[in-house]
């Protein structure tokens, strides 16, 4: 680039690279390189020693759109971003993706939804999911009894990555809901023309305007736009990094479906309460373990250290190396708890069944039948943070939200 | 030969499959359908909508289903289930070549960006694209033309079927590598457009990567005499070029009048429909009365000082409006100059006129409709009319089996593209670039001649070799020793068989072939038995066998010949041998052994 | 019990229990209680003290059964144990279950096995699945090569439940093979009616019959006695603890199946080579690390310092936390290895999409596609053990047994 | 009444299913197919090839193949894809409750077992059961029997179709708690077996536990008159019991005599096929002809010293063998006796004697099979003759339809049975122990008089609730008011409402009824109201609703009431009402409204 010119970024520029005469907007500096939108639309990145020449330079302002935060007429939805990409939007020059509140950009795509629906767009996060933390389930929660005194039904927009956990931990910290309270994200993003989020976000809103007394969770039930799957969220789990379909309900059949504009909720469910109430704490002294073969007994013992209560993904039936049978008894002796799941996802722990099982059970593991990992870590937290330690053992047993499921029937695998 | 207007200027975008798999994952250019499918909708982009462009909006603005059908060569990422891979290094080095032999300069990066197309032609509802380089020229006879951009694309999807709200796709085409070379509009001639595309195509059949495929070389022709720039799509025959502009040169000449007459006229004004259902009582139209049964209203307007100049003469505005109607799906149209037909009377005529209160000059618009799509209808015939009357006539146009052009949508802009944030900025290192400066291809005809010296074919053969696309394994089998076996069959045997059984054996397949009969030492008899079994349609497994292919030996033959009692013809008995043995029989070697054994006979005889 | 008696496993007794005469089996002592096998074939659990009288006892020898290490006349195949329960016996008086070595117990089953190969049964371990070691894959996989000089093919008994990571390992391990490696197991163990073990060796066998070059396992592909499937062992995981179907092919179908007595390899897949060479060393100090919201940066940290490799199991396309990216970077800085799978099991990684996934990539994390977990563990401690550092990155992105596809279809999630 | 022998000794097996939900999962009692199947093979344990158990063997002999049909009340505990959850602790507080009832031991320890049975109708190949006690006795009237043991198992699948080699069960039974009570081999006479196995049934209907069904009480019989003990299976009417144990006898006393015969001459030798396909050249014998073209062969054996024992006056002989082979799935066997017969002639059979050196008192086989088959067969046919002819008739048989029985395996031994490992043992504790007194059912008439007492309904109705097995929702609906009304709907309308629609209606659906409009404070006409539609087919959630279940009030009812005309009928009114509401009406309250206005009419026209 020519000594002494500054290129400001937004600004039009007529240069020269390689001989040719260019013409572009400079979108910006990143890495060292700049970033230019030639005019026929294809962007390119030129390090400035390689612009012999700046032939004029135009700055110009950048437009700021106004946005709505409401939306429609009719029963009362709110919509709680934490930042996932549903509620994002993408940024043409730089294909940066920015959350986004103007919420009639969605209800806008349905009529129908203008009418039946007012539509109140809250932010509350703008984060990645994978950088949720317990305490901020804690504070949506605070935030969900908050909105749920205003709306009828309340949606969620939240990050794919970690969508299971934050729906199990809401579901585990809400005692009692009397709005339904459904997640919903999108594995494409919405700056595709293919995005899976406007059909994932109408269903949401119809959801939640139905009596599902639970958090659920509101994603495609195949690769096609036609059919939106309502899955309990204590049983839901992201089980393909990538496809639009890629949450399964685990051991069960979803709840109910979305389609042709039409919720059927055909599955058991809890009905919503007449309130909403929450508990009031969580304990974050609590982590999974992944069994695998080569782990060392330091491994366990160094881990458990830090930890009031540990869930253990083991093999199979819920086993693992016999040489952890010591550090687990002394680990549950001191009044904390292992939880065992298996890493097979699907089917249920019994730890009555094989020799290394019963082992487990005598040094003090706690099995829960076929609870998912996802959903047995969050439970766990809910539990030691609300209960006396004496009741864990007891309360992680029992199945409070669905999450530990009586039968698996033939076609859910 | 043509009566050309003086001010026309042609640029081409030519576009070539690249043979080599797909671009952003590892499926191969050739695909069956599976049977699966699966649906979709586009959204034309929220963010889009301020700054956004045209032609997206255009197409958003049509509620559609695609319905897509998996083949075998297509994956999740062509189903937009999966980011895209890195991208094809064999497809990328070749678009790096072709632009090296136009003397092109190479991008130092190359930025992989989202061209926006939601006609469902991409699953994504967007197209990848990048622009590799810029410059250089496409020189051929007195021909040339100035090389704007070179890009290398994704292709699109290949349309099988519409009916309804419903398009139906093949996923087999989708994320072929696409060389995109564009010239810039410095082409005066049909006849120049023409030898500078075949120019361009022959660079990359020379270098024996183009795909075979009816479909493989596509161009679009950009034309402009004055009225800006009307993007014609989809030749791909190069010779109807002709036909095509003197076509799209006579539309817009009498378009050209026709405005000139409206606007002495004073002009029009928006048109805005009204219901008049009763005034076509008691009409015989079917037309009409087929309308109003399936519920549909007679919505009426006044089209100001258009009279005549509809459909009348040389004149066609009627058809330039009923273009952009049927892009929303609007068929029902009817206007003045056509009127009486369709069973309606001059006398209901009149009555319209009448209750139009028409003046001298103006023409009316009858649409056969629900009353609630007016507004939106009146509004795509107001922008049609107002931008042709305002002389500008750029625009994409599709070109049709018949060589002349139709609507397809507002030119893109530039603001269809954004960056393909799932892929990281390519490098394009020296090593690359002197790679492709190294292997670029030359001319066809300096190609031809180099390869009828180096293998010692004729140059002949050596044509046809690289025209069927089959240079590339001809080259590779040359190496391993014997080029005149390779040529012969390639050039004779191959093009007669797929005659003959009226089938295509594919480059992998000859691939396979050749390398199993060559690395087992079996000859020119060997691979045609192959290439016969596969023509009738035995599978490969059951083919590339060492006991079936290993020619018959000549101990072996001499035992066989025994049994055989006429022995007079050669063919006859290398026919006999085959059905006998099943195996491929050198027919030098029958007569080899007919050779000895008569002789021995001879010897017993006497 | 009455004072002064002893009474001694295996003996019959007549004794008096709740003021009736019994008669019955003592079958042995466990936590105290005696066991005791009515002659109605009921077994009781009775504390001593509750006899009061022993009537009568008779004290027998345990028959001791001979059984035949060898058995049928054809193409050889060795069958290696390694003590799961596929080859095992059940006592059946007590219910426990115990290897056995007795081949004709599986082959006189089928009698064109008989006829058609010479099985061969192999000791050579005798573990739970979930204590194996990776030593104990290194051992095995020497083994292989000595057998593969006297067999045309190899079948390996062994637990399901850490089955796919020793079919990962020896994958990895076994650099050519000349004989197929066919793993088996059961989920119902063979003491019931309904095992599945007969019919998965029955396939086992004549897979290890056919020109599979590679690592693969045989088991049942639904839960009917009708198709075994052959899965190619570094994409096989199980997916169930308890089904008969648990082992799927992760993001491609079955290589091959057997059904009505015939092998139907379809699937691409190495043909067997001239010879079997191996690797001669394993890296131990490599482990699998799940993430999930609450792990905080001294879990991740401690953890990393006792490995040379780390496999993290991390959200969708590969996320983990922002705030881990120093302690990642720090140690791939120092020259080890950090490999990002994902915790859904399904589907590829890509850092290139998401910003975290393009910081983690920065920090030296390695992606490999999809490879599963599981292999990328095995494949790390083999790549480690035999490689200069180097090497490590490129070794671990390039597919050297299948284990990272090219391909996802549709059909296969 | 039956002239019988006087060392007849007869035990009893009662199986009771307990509706509590299946024994080892949470499925419910009642289910229907899913339209989901799956199949599988059983195979005779390796571990029990050496101390095995007869019957197990036998059944692992018949090349099988199970079709299971889901239901949905089976998981994937009932398709034994996951081990069995622990034991449903209502199922096991009822079986010691029953314990309890007839002074039997309770053990302090329950170890679940796994019985072997691999004719298909458990999914594992197994039976779950448990020893809960012994001893104790069951009284009625005269008669009494002293109880062996007490179990509690798990019921099988219930087939439901056999043809070739396939068996198709449906899983809806299986795994429906057990209670099985087996009495010692001390009853002496078919009456004495009828009101023993009377008695213990009403104990668990008297609990009104007792699962509602056809099958819902089955027995085994133990019987022996000095032959050894037969088991006789699946008596499902206990009123049958008389005539089977007579047939039963009969068969034994042919038997005897037969075997006298038999042995007398000097008992037989084991037979032994050969073929001769040409002896029966140029038969008319269809029967021969079918099988000889589907590939049979013609065997033959001599039978020695069998002749008119097989079937001749009242020796059958020839069925005791036939039924052992149909075990086995053969079915073409042909003797002496019944020649000539099936299109064999008098010649042909003098052939076939002739053939086999017939001595004076022999007889002959003829098998129609394959000659592969012909050593398994005859070993079947020699195994079962010289059991017969040692004098042990021991072996389980199965009641049919017609009150006869059929050989169906030998008798099981205690080798079929080893510990259910999945389940650990189950400690009964004394709370339990307590509970089961305190809870143990009275003898049917005594519950009688204590319901009727206490709830002030008639002895007759409350006999009604117990039989229908309605007596369980009776109480629990009872306490929570108005006993005569939940009887009087239990006793009467229900059975009508049942007769006159032709459909049962469940006890979960009559609980769900009763609980929503007691909850509301809903009478008579709401329940009723709701069972109607119910019974009509319309869905529970249609039907459970406050707006469509709350009675017509007072005031609604005063307000309709001026729309009728007609007002001298109730019963019309009522319904008139009903029909404009859609809601239900109490007649009692039209009666009052209904005096009100006439009062006030009265009123007006004076």
């Amino acid at each position: 680039m020519p000594k002494g010119k500054e290129i400001s970024e937004g600004s039009t520029i007529e240069f020269t690279l390689k001989e040719k005469n260019l013409k572009g907007k400079v979108l910006g500096i990143k890495d060292s390189y700049l970033n230019i939108k030639l005019e026929n639309g294809y962007n390119i990145m030129v390090i400035p020693d390689e612009i012999k020449k700046i032939i004029n330079e135009d700055k110009i302002n950048k437009i700021e759109r106004e946005y709505s935060r409401e939306s429609g007429q009719g029963t009362n939805i709110s919509v709680i971003s934490t930042g996932g990409t549903i509620v994002s939007k993408v940024d043409y020059s730089t294909g940066a993706v920015f959350p986004s509140l103007d919420i009639s950009e969605i209800t806008s795509r349905f009529k129908y939804i203008e009418k039946s629906y007012h539509v109140r767009s809250i932010p509350f996060l703008n984060i990645l999911s994978e950088n949720m933390e317990p305490e901020q389930w804690l504070q949506l929660a605070h935030k969900i009894v908050e909105e749920s005194k205003r709306s009828e039904g309340i949606v969620i927009s939240h990050g794919t990555d970690t969508m299971t956990y934050t729906a199990s931990a809401l579901a585990f910290l809400l005692k009692e809901l009397s709005v339904p309270i459904i997640m919903v994200g999108s594995q494409r993003s919405s700056d595709r023309p293919s995005t899976d989020s406007y059909l994932n976000m109408e269903a949401a809103i119809n959801f939640a305007a139905s009596d599902f007394g639970e958090v659920g969770i509101s994603m495609h039930s195949s690769i096609s736009d036609d059919k939106i799957a309502l899955l309990r969220g204590v049983r839901a789990r992201k089980m393909h990094s990538s496809r639009r379909d890629a949450f399964r309900s685990i051991g069960e059949n979803p709840v109910g479906y979305f389609q042709n504009g039409l919720v059927n909720i055909s599955g058991p469910y809890r009905k919503k309460s007449a309130s909403t109430s929450i508990f009031e704490k969580i304990e974050k002294r609590a982590g999974i373990l992944y069994f695998h073969p080569g782990m060392e007994t330091e491994d366990l013992s160094e881990y458990l250290e830090k930890k009031l209560g540990v869930v253990i993904m083991g093999t199979g039936l819920g086993h693992i190396s016999t040489k952890f049978i010591d550090v687990i008894k002394e680990y549950t002796d001191s009044g904390r708890m292992a939880v065992m799941t298996t890493q097979c996802i699907y089917g249920t722990t019994d730890l009555d069944v094989y020799s290394t099982g019963r082992l487990l059970s005598r040094a003090g593991v706690t099995w829960a039948g076929n609870i998912l990992p996802e959903a047995a870590l969050t439970k766990m937290m809910v539990i030691m943070g609300n209960y006396p330690d004496f009741e864990w053992q007891k309360r992680m047993v029992t199945d409070m939200r669905g999450e530990i499921l009586q039968r698996e029937e033939i076609g859910v695998f | 030969m043509m009566d050309l207007p003086e001010n026309i200027k042609i640029g081409l975008e030519v576009h070539l499959q690249v043979n080599a798999g797909k671009l952003f994952c590892s499926c191969e250019s050739e695909g069956r359908d599976t049977g699966i499918s699966f649906t979709r909708i586009l959204h034309a982009s929220s963010g889009e909508l301020g700054g956004s462009d045209v032609s997206t909006l255009y197409e958003a603005s049509r509620e559609r289903i695609f319905k897509y059908i998996a083949s075998d060569n297509s994956c999740l990422v062509e189903y937009d289930e999966e980011p895209p891979h890195k991208i094809n290094r064999n497809a990328l080095n070749t678009a790096l070549m072709m632009a090296s032999s136009f003397g092109s300069q190479i991008l130092d990066r190359v930025v992989v960006m989202r061209k926006v197309v939601i006609d469902g032609s991409n699953t994504s509802g967007f197209q990848r694209t990048s622009l590799i380089g810029f410059g250089g020229e496409v020189r051929r006879g007195n021909y040339k033309s100035k090389i704007s951009t070179i890009c290398l694309e994704e292709d699109a999807c290949r349309k099988v079927e519409e009916s309804g709200n419903m398009v139906t796709y093949s996923l087999d085409r989708l994320g072929i590598p696409l060389i995109e070379i564009s010239t810039e509009p410095d082409i005066t001639s049909p006849e120049g457009a023409i030898e500078v595309a075949r120019e361009i195509g022959e660079r990359l059949i020379s270098l024996g990567l183009l795909r075979k495929g009816a479909d493989s070389i596509r161009q679009d022709v950009n034309f402009s005499m004055g009225n800006g720039r009307v993007e014609i799509k989809g030749v791909s025959k190069l010779n109807a070029i002709g036909e095509i502009l003197q076509k799209e040169i006579d539309r817009q000449i009498a378009l050209e009048k026709a405005i000139e007459i409206w606007n002495a006229r004073g002009g029009t004004e928006p048109i805005s429909f009204v219901v008049n259902n009763s005034i076509m009582n008691g009409t015989n139209s079917k037309m009409i009365l087929n309308a109003t049964e399936a519920g549909k209203d007679v919505l009426l307007a006044r089209l100001k000082n258009g009279r005549k100049l509809l459909k009348s003469g040389e004149f066609r505005i009627g058809r330039e409006i009923a273009d952009a109607l049927k892009q929303i799906g609007i068929k029902g149209i009817l206007h003045y100059d056509e009127l009486p037909a369709y069973g309606i009377t001059l006398e209901e005529k009149q009555r319209i006129s009448d209750f139009l209160e028409l003046g001298e000059h103006d023409s009316f618009l009858i649409l056969l409709e629900e009353e609630s799509n007016a507004q939106y209808v009146s509004n795509v015939i107001n922008n049609r009319i107002e931008k042709l009357l305002s002389g500008d006539f750029s625009e994409t146009r599709a070109a049709m089996e018949d060589n002349t052009t139709r609507f397809m949508r507002p030119l893109s802009g530039s603001s269809r593209m954004y960056p393909e944030t799932d892929i990281p900025v390519i490098e394009i290192t020296r090593d690359m670039i002197e790679n492709a400066i190294k292997n670029a291809p030359l001319p066809l005809e300096i190609s031809v001649k180099e390869i009828s010296t180096k293998y010692g074919i004729s140059p002949q053969d050596a044509s046809t070799l690289i025209w069927n696309n089959t240079i590339s394994i001809f080259k590779e089998m040359a190496e391993r020793g014997d080029p005149k076996m390779v040529c012969r069959i390639l050039v004779q045997k191959l093009p007669e068989l797929e005659r003959k059984k009226n089938m295509k054996i594919d480059n992998k397949t000859l691939r396979n072939v050749f390398d199993f009969c060559l690395s087992n030492n079996f000859g020119r008899y060997s691979v045609e038995m192959a290439l016969e079994l596969i023509s009738d349609g035995v599978p490969q497994e059951k083919i590339l066998l060492q006991e079936k292919l290993r020619p018959v030996d000549e101990s072996e033959l001499t035992e066989l010949m025994k049994s055989i009692e006429e022995k007079r013809n050669i063919s006859a008995i290398s026919k006999e041998i085959v059905s006998i043995t099943g195996r491929p029989v050198d027919s030098s070697l029958i007569a080899k052994v007919l050779g000895n054994q008569s002789r021995s006979k001879h010897l017993n005889n006497t």
